[in-house]
């Protein structure tokens, strides 16, 4: 069908043809010695955090804590008597290739279970992957819940072990009345804003002293949004804004509310996402009192911390780099994956899964965090005041544990739903009403 | 995307339907005309009344503008009136019955100030060979800008035959009612075989879809080989024109100039780069194309033009200086003065 | 014999078509009937790849279209591509039905949680296949059409057009991002489950996915072959070469560059919605305009103006940064970063550039000979 | 091509030495600075340098290793002699109980704190302002073995020298761990400084008394204000005593006699501190007298009516200065792309490389941050100079004539640049210090306050701008630039080393988006993604000012700046850019060649 002259040119096209192919599938087994001998003296962790794009600033760190805590558990012996092997791969900022890795490191490189993403949507991406080829995955930043799935374990804060305690802060400590609630435009800021709203009128507090207000990504002039919060919070009551602003558009958020002279006394801002590892970009010098909400801070008095913090500067080879929540997160997701594989004597995920539901290891901050039926741990809420070296000086300390909650009780879609992946229920979004589990059905039939 | 902002009554469909149709009502598409033309690059490609059926009203004044809105907004409620998209240039027949084939009148263009057309007036007989003289910036090249829709004037009027007013019509649409040039530094298709040029330019229906669609017929084949043959370019026929030297692109792009086969050849410097004899072929050439053809050589090379000639007119300073014989011109003190004062 | 008219003497597309039908033929057998653990098992994960490159492959050529031949450097054809994404993705999207995990039978969960009480009226429709399926030409091919028919009239070229290229894709990432426009913000489309009642992450469908994308990359490609060797074409170069000397031989430019910049625009549209079902999400990033720019690079390697060129580029680009981002995370991007500026630097007519080269110093009378045939 | 290169590399190799040599000595110095410059904990008084000038007065005097004993002068009370050993009996009871006092200060539970910082400023003890001062600033500790609040001052590289705070004896060094920070809270903060205000408000200087009557506006505590009403009787500076009416005005409006309210009304009127109006609001709820409603209303309207004139002020000052940043972005762009014509995609990581060198320079001289920038600058443009020649000369000089290819090259330059910084320096943002002149802001009036940073970025941007102009006018250099950029041959012909040229040009253009780096590291984050921010608006800018036209691209730039801020008020940030951008697309159709058209090579098509 080919018209005849050119023969030559299709006998060059088969062999492109198969070259392509061959090297394409060949790929994962050039990256590692062949996946299945290499199964017998080695146990693959995969890590899945961006090195490059807008979100290396962050997820860089969590790559090396990973690596981190692996090195130490080969020292430790490894786990089930074999040595960890990290595979490192970098999805690079771009969502579509986080799910393009995380099916390469399953499928391809067979790991036992992967540590990564931070962005809501970078694990949005991958959830489909892991629940299709059954894989673990550890996630270790605080997101907007709404979510439980078989896969996936959640090691950072949902909305109430974060957001609620730090709006009884401000509203029992320091009396603030005025709300202003400043975000990032994507979802983990609108569901935490939908849910302090929701809660803070039920808190008696009038809709005219709740300012809502979303940015997008990045955001770099700030000067009207903070001329606004100024001339909000000069009308007599006193004013909290309540930070979601994600990342790269705090450092000049902030040096505008220095400026403009907003100091913490005026109107305190209580942030999410900023915590020490944000705040080494920032001359905090401004910041002095400004506060922040996490469940672990690298000012935390205890020997644990210090002992966590030694090893990470001794790793990473730089007494100046600092400790964040995100990592304890890592470090608890990893002691308790370790303890699973060691109770359930294999990586095979199910198995896994089952095992680790109930296990508690010890967190940084003396308290213990312990695995919950649906795949979110117990943490302490922790406040912290900026000081002006870049730490957090520690003002509130809840008791005891906050369990996390899948589902908001504070949203009309979520408030009746529980996740529980141990039987009989064995599914993420489960209906307490109804008795029944709603939508994908793999949950379902699990 | 100017009509946006200056809404010129010649842009109101009805004032095209009513030229369309052929109704006495001018004034509007007149006015228009005007207004448009201060701003040179404005309105290109949208549509205009192409037929302009009595002259007579040519200067009227934007009075009459607003009869013009009037009318058009009876057109538009006429149920037999034909929009202007629907007729097409080419549709338009060229009427010469007064002899001239071209009236350029009263034309002003000035470019920051420097005035390159000044109260230019000349008519050209339909199937004479016309040649234009005269000292550089005289305005020779800007004329042809303006007959060719490149630059449009300040003022005055640019009509072809009696009816085609090119002072409305686009680049395309005025190389489609059969005006056909050659520019002075020779402009051909770099990445085209010689064949393809010609192939291009030959004169066809020239709108999107039928050029997709558009195989070549023998007979077409025939007329681009005939064309080759004059031009003398048949070895060379599957050549890049890139690789043409700069003569052969001359002849080329006069070859596509022919296979346009306009009734209107404007020939800018055709013999600039030539050696003698190929000078002596494109005299004939456009001798012989005379009478079928309308020509209208610019050129500075006097031999040639004395060559070729039947009646030459002088530009000086954008208007015309002399007109005549090549010998009443020569004698002319005028033109003496002129061109012995540079 | 028509059919082939428009690949004579484009050997590189021959071949380029050769490989494509090889690939297509071997990669369903490796991977459906080769057992797994067997050396020659082509595993799922390849095929998506495969497949995800091939729609990048058809976004190329749209791009090569209009840049090679009509000398528009389009700073914005990703977002035709994330358009047609958001169609098909938006149909997805509807499929899953009460599978949310609000299990809403209609509001994607998206919305339930940003409690929007009905479906926007631009989401109506969607549930049907058809209807989808015309948006996904409709949209990008309405938006080219617009902005072309603007740019195009007032005679906007060279820089100035692609920097509003850029411009426009710009503005719809920023908008794409807002919540409030109803496309999932940030996040985007995710979560699919199952294509005109076929599971998506079936291995099955996902053949039947790579297949489509083949067949729309050869098809694109057929057509791209056909408008170029045909005398639009010709036309299309001169506007690239000699802009105005087109419209003095009587031609539109304006009009020619708007039919052939929109075809390329719904070109990119179906590469888009074949790309989302294959790599399971789409968002707002795909709007970027550095997203846009990268795919301009594909082409100038693979080698402009030659629309296989594009698929080259297209499949090594891409395939270089799978291997390099697994390979050596840290260090890929100097490798790309290189790769690009040597090409350029030292193959200024690309791969192909070199292919035919290497060709012409094989065999020059043949390629004579092709050129006159 | 083969002899070519070679020429390339030849050529290339000083500048690219510079380039990455000046980047080199940087980064040593500063891995010299690192060794003895401040970790984490280290003391914070060291840190105040770069904070904002009210904070660094309130630090530097209250620094207790500046003065542990403050004499009477310091604080002007009738005050107790000084503590000593020996003290009369009274006296003695009352630094009891202050003693005591002071120990509760570490207790935990901040209410306890903050009741004993306030028995403690009222015992009136010299030793409480350095002492509360002390607290606010976060300089008090105390030892973890005895609970002896102390003062620490770093000594040698691990350990602290502690004083007693209430004895002034030196208690020898200890380690870090030993002592442990008095945390205070917001709540205390605002506490601890109207005590400590209160505490000054007599002191000899008025510029203490100033800030102390400033933290007294809109106080109801009658103890403050009847000491206000003291003071005012004695004040002689003008501003003070202005404000400290305001104060007894805020007060006397809850007078029960309407007389001393009407006075107090007609001091608030159009007083633009926040506290007078929300004090006359709350009036307005509560007054029943129709005069005083009267006056209030007129009095609040007027306030208003002041507001209307700042906010819209405000606005037009935030547009300019998001204008010059745009300017300032841009304005590299408009020579390397607008004059030259190359489709410069790594402009953004120029400007990066400026900021970064803004950091390195900070770094290698640590405690000068307010006289960094002054040397970063020039460094900065060096250094992106040098980058830009070295890009000049090894890549885009191949390129010329192909302005399309020239976005490809430059592009993968860009991204060879990101992954450089984050292997070379880190993937993390990094910490560019504002030096004091750069922080808090220009009050004009009570309600209104220009930031500093933004003004001196505003006029920064016109001076580069005017340099630029001067440069491309007035010296040899411009004229051939500009020759070059509108006829390479015919410039040649002339003699015009047209090489040379081109590298100085690209040059410039780099070293001037270095410039930018600076300025912009004062404003946003410095990251290995700082660049890709704002390459996309600076091309938008200069297309939209005219290729090859820099009156366009300052035009253009503060033209999109204020468009954004007037529409942001009611689109919001995300929609005011969206309309910004729909709008430059719809201009280019009216103007296919920009504000101001001008033939370029890249004008050229």
């Amino acid at each position: 069908m080919i018209s005849i002259p050119s023969f030559k040119p299709l006998l060059l096209s088969a062999g492109i043809a198969l070259g392509l192919t061959a090297s394409l599938s060949g790929l994962a087994e050039d990256a590692a010695p062949t996946a299945d001998q290499a199964d017998d003296e080695t146990i693959k962790v995969g890590v899945l955090h961006s090195l490059s794009g807008t979100m290396a600033i962050s997820e860089t760190t969590l790559k090396d804590t990973v690596l981190m805590l692996i090195e130490e558990q080969n020292e430790k012996g490894g786990v089930l008597g074999k040595q960890l092997e990290a595979v490192v791969v970098d999805p690079a900022s771009d969502w579509p290739l986080f799910a393009e890795k995380a099916r390469g490191l399953i499928e391809q490189e067979k790991v036992a279970a992967v540590f990564g993403c931070w962005t809501s949507v970078s694990r949005k991406s991958v959830l489909p992957v892991f629940e299709e080829l059954n894989g673990l995955l550890f996630y270790p930043v605080q997101y907007e819940g709404e979510e439980s799935s078989k896969n996936v374990f959640y090691t950072g804060a949902a909305p109430n072990q974060q957001a609620i305690p730090a709006v009884d802060y401000l509203k029992d400590e320091l009396g603030v009345e005025r709300w202003v609630l400043a975000g990032t435009d994507y979802v983990y800021p609108r569901t935490t804003n939908k849910i302090l709203e929701a809660y803070l009128k039920q808190n008696g507090v009038a809709e005219e002293d709740i300012m809502i207000n979303y940015t997008p990504f990045g955001h770099s002039d700030w000067q009207s949004i903070v001329a606004d919060i100024k001339k909000f919070g000069s009308e007599g009551k006193k004013t909290a804004v309540v930070s979601t602003i994600n990342g790269d558009a705090n450092v000049p958020f902030y040096k505008e509310l220095g400026n403009q002279g907003i100091s913490a006394e005026d109107i305190p801002v209580i942030a999410f996402s900023v915590g020490e590892e944000e705040l080494s970009g920032i001359d905090t010098g401004p910041l002095v009192g400004h506060l922040a909400a996490w469940n672990y801070f690298m000012s935390v008095p205890t020997d644990e911390n210090d002992a966590f913090i030694e090893t990470w500067h001794g790793f990473i080879d730089d007494p100046k780099r600092v400790t964040n929540d995100p990592m304890e997160a890592h470090k608890i997701g990893f002691d308790l994956w370790v303890q699973a594989v060691e109770k359930a004597g294999t990586t095979d995920t199910d198995a896994v899964e089952n095992a680790i539901v109930g296990l508690t290891t010890s967190n940084l901050s003396g308290g213990t965090a312990k695995m919950l039926p649906n795949h979110h741990i117990t943490k302490p809420v922790l406040i912290g005041e900026i000081q002006d070296d870049g730490q957090f000086a520690i003002v509130y300390q809840t008791e005891e544990e906050v369990p996390g909650d899948a589902w908001s009780d504070y949203l009309e879609g979520s408030k009746d739903l529980i996740g529980d992946w141990t039987d009989p229920i064995n599914c993420g979004n489960y209906n307490i009403k109804t008795k029944k589990c709603l939508g994908s059905e793999q949950a379902a039939t699990e | 995307m100017s009509s946006v902002s200056e809404p010129h009554p010649d842009r109101e469909t009805g004032a095209r339907a009513d030229a369309a149709t052929g109704s006495a009502v001018s004034s509007s598409g007149e006015a228009g005309r005007q207004a448009n033309s201060t701003n040179s690059d404005s309105g290109r490609g949208s549509g205009r009344d192409l037929l302009h059926s009595d002259r007579t009203f040519d200067f009227s004044g934007p009075m009459q503008v607003w009869q013009g809105f009037g009318q058009d907004f009876k057109e538009l409620t006429r149920r037999d009136r034909q929009f202007n998209f629907m007729i097409r240039a080419k549709d338009l027949e060229l009427d010469v019955s007064h002899g001239p084939i071209l009236y350029l009148e009263g034309l002003n263009v000035s470019f920051d100030g420097f005035k390159a057309i000044n109260e230019l007036n000349l008519y050209v007989n339909a199937g004479e060979l016309r040649c234009v003289i005269g000292p550089n910036g005289a305005g020779k090249t800007t004329m042809m800008d303006i007959i060719t829709g490149k630059t449009r004037p300040d003022s005055g009027s640019a009509f072809f035959g009696q009816k085609i007013d090119l002072l409305r019509l686009t680049e395309p649409e005025i190389a489609e009612v059969g005006i056909g040039r050659k520019f002075q530094k020779p402009t051909v298709f770099e990445h085209h075989s010689v064949f393809e040029n010609l192939e291009l330019a030959m004169a066809a229906d020239k709108r999107v879809f039928p050029t997709l669609l558009a195989r070549l017929t023998g007979k077409e084949r025939d007329r681009i080989d005939e064309v080759l043959g004059i031009i003398g370019l048949q070895e060379q026929a599957q050549r890049e024109a890139s690789v043409l030297s700069h003569g052969q692109k001359q002849w080329l792009e006069i070859g596509m100039l022919l296979m346009q086969d306009p009734h209107l050849l404007l020939v800018d410097e055709p013999v600039a780069g030539m050696t003698h004899q190929e000078m002596e072929r494109t005299a004939e050439l456009l001798t012989s194309l005379a009478g079928k053809h309308t020509v209208v050589v610019v050129e500075h090379d006097m031999d040639f033009v004395r060559s070729i000639a039947k009646r030459v007119t002088v530009l000086h300073q954008g208007s015309v200086l002399a007109e005549g014989s090549m010998d009443e011109v020569q004698n002319d003190p005028r033109v003496i003065e002129v061109y012995l004062g540079e | 014999m028509g059919l082939l008219q428009p690949l004579k003497g484009d050997t590189g597309g021959k071949i380029m078509l050769a490989v494509l039908a090889l690939i297509a033929v071997l990669v369903p057998i490796l991977n459906l009937l080769v057992p797994e653990g067997n050396p020659l098992h082509v595993s799922t994960f390849t095929v998506t790849l495969l497949g995800k490159y091939l729609t990048y492959a058809l976004l190329a050529v749209a791009v090569d279209l209009v840049w090679g031949y009509l000398g528009i450097l389009s700073l914005g054809h990703g977002a035709f591509f994330a358009l047609g994404g958001y169609a098909m993705g938006m149909y997805l999207m509807r499929q899953i039905g009460d599978r949310g995990v609000y299990g809403d039978p209609l509001l994607p969960d998206f919305m339930v949680f940003l409690d929007w009480q009905q479906l926007p009226w631009f989401w109506q429709g969607f549930d049907q296949f058809w209807y989808a399926a015309l948006m996904i030409l409709l949209v990008p091919g309405l938006l080219a059409f617009v902005f072309g028919w603007l740019a195009f009239r007032s005679r906007v070229t060279g820089v100035y057009l692609s920097i509003i290229t850029q411009a426009l894709t710009y503005a719809l990432m920023l908008a794409f991002f807002r919540n409030e426009m109803g496309f999932g913000g940030n996040n985007g489309l995710t979560d699919f489950k199952d294509l005109l009642g076929f599971d998506l992450q079936s291995d099955g469908t996902r053949i039947g996915l790579f297949l489509a994308s083949a067949l729309a990359l050869a098809l694109g490609y057929w057509a791209c072959r056909w408008i170029v060797t045909s005398k639009l074409g010709r036309v299309a170069v001169a506007v690239r070469d000699a802009e105005s000397r087109v419209r003095f031989i009587g031609y539109r430019v304006d009009r020619v560059k708007l039919a052939i910049w929109t075809f390329s625009a719904v070109l990119a549209g179906v590469a888009g919605a074949l790309y989302v079902p294959q790599v399971g999400i789409i968002n707002p990033g795909e709007f970027s305009p550095l997203n846009s720019i990268e795919l301009v690079v594909w082409v100038a390697i693979g080698g402009r103006a030659t629309l296989y060129g594009a698929v080259i580029g297209a499949v090594l680009v891409n395939y270089g940064k799978t291997v390099f981002t697994g390979a050596f995370p840290e260090a890929w991007l100097f490798v790309l970063g290189g790769l690009f500026v040597l090409v350029t630097v030292f193959l200024p007519a690309g791969i192909a550039g070199l292919l035919k080269t290497l060709r012409r110093r094989r065999s020059e009378p043949t390629a004579l000979k092709e050129k006159s045939a | 091509m083969s002899p070519m290169s070679r020429f390339v590399f030849g050529g290339s190799d000083p500048a690219l030495a510079m380039a990455l040599g000046f980047l080199l000595l940087l980064m040593t110095a500063t891995g010299a600075a690192d060794n003895q410059s401040t970790d984490p904990a280290s003391s914070p008084t060291a840190e105040f340098s770069a904070s904002p000038a009210t904070e660094t007065a309130v630090a530097s005097d209250a620094a207790p290793q500046s003065e542990p004993e403050p004499g009477p002068e310091s604080a002007s009370e009738p005050a107790p002699a000084p503590a000593t050993a020996s003290k009369p009996g009274s006296e003695s009871d009352l630094t009891a109980a202050f003693d005591e006092r002071v120990s509760q200060l570490t207790d935990n539970s901040f209410k306890v704190k903050e009741a004993a910082a306030q028995a403690i400023a009222e015992t009136g003890d010299a030793r409480a302002i350095p002492l509360l001062k002390a607290l606010l600033s976060g300089d008090l500790y105390y030892r973890k073995d005895d609970d002896r609040i102390v003062y620490v001052a770093p000594a040698g590289s691990s350990g602290w020298a502690l004083t007693d705070a209430l004895s002034g004896e030196a208690l020898g060094e200890v380690g870090r761990r030993d002592v442990r920070k008095i945390t205070v809270n917001n709540r205390m903060r605002s506490a601890l400084r109207t005590s400590i205000a209160a505490l000054t408000l007599a002191s000899p200087d008025p510029a203490l008394r100033l800030r102390a009557a400033r933290e007294m506006v809109g106080s109801d505590d009658p103890a403050v204000i009847s000491a206000v009403r003291t003071q005012l009787a004695a004040e002689d500076d003008q501003q003070v005593t202005e404000v400290l009416t305001l104060v007894v005005a805020i007060a006397d409006l809850k007078q029960p006699d309407i007389d001393s309210r009407l006075a107090a009304i007609e001091v608030l009127h159009g007083n633009l501190y926040p506290q007078a109006r929300n004090a006359l609001n709350g009036l307005l709820e509560t007054e029943q007298d129709p005069g005083v409603l009267a006056a209030t209303k007129a009095a609040l309207d007027a306030i208003d009516r002041k507001r209307q004139l700042n906010s819209s002020i405000e606005t037009l000052f935030f547009g300019l200065s998001l204008g010059s940043v745009l300017v300032l972005a841009a304005i590299g762009l408009a020579i390397t792309f607008g004059v030259m014509g190359v489709i410069n995609m790594a402009h953004g990581e120029l400007i990066m490389i400026g900021a970064y060198t803004t950091y390195l320079v900070q770094q290698a001289m640590p405690g000068l941050t307010d006289w960094s920038l002054l040397v970063a600058v020039p460094a900065a443009f060096l250094v992106s100079g040098a980058f830009g020649v070295a890009i000049e000369r090894t890549v885009i000089r191949f390129l010329y004539g192909r302005p399309l290819e020239t976005l490809l090259a430059t592009f993968g330059i860009s991204l060879i640049l990101q992954q450089l910084v984050r292997t070379t320096i880190s993937a993390q943002n990094v910490v560019v210090q504002n030096p004091s002149w750069m922080s808090g802001s220009l009050q004009l009036n009570p309600g209104l306050a220009l930031t500093y940073n933004r003004l001196y970025i505003l006029l920064f941007a016109l001076i580069v701008f005017a340099l630029l102009l001067l440069v491309l006018k007035r010296t040899a250099l411009g004229l051939q630039v500009r020759a070059v950029s509108q006829n390479r041959a015919m410039a040649r012909a002339m003699g015009v080393r047209s090489a040379r040229v081109d590298a100085l040009t690209f040059g410039l253009g780099a070293g001037i988006a270095g410039v930018a780096g600076v300025a912009l590291s004062q404003l946003t984050n410095v990251g290995p993604n700082m660049g890709q921010a704002y390459i996309i608006d600076s091309f938008m800018v200069v297309v939209f000012g005219g290729v090859g036209n820099l009156w366009g691209t300052l035009v253009a730039g503060m033209t999109l700046g204020v468009a954004n801020k007037l529409m942001e008020p009611w689109a919001g940030a995300v929609l005011a850019k969206i309309l910004v951008l729909v709008f430059i697309i719809l201009f280019i159709q009216k103007r296919p060649r920009g504000l101001f058209p001008q033939r370029g090579r890249a004008a050229a098509d």
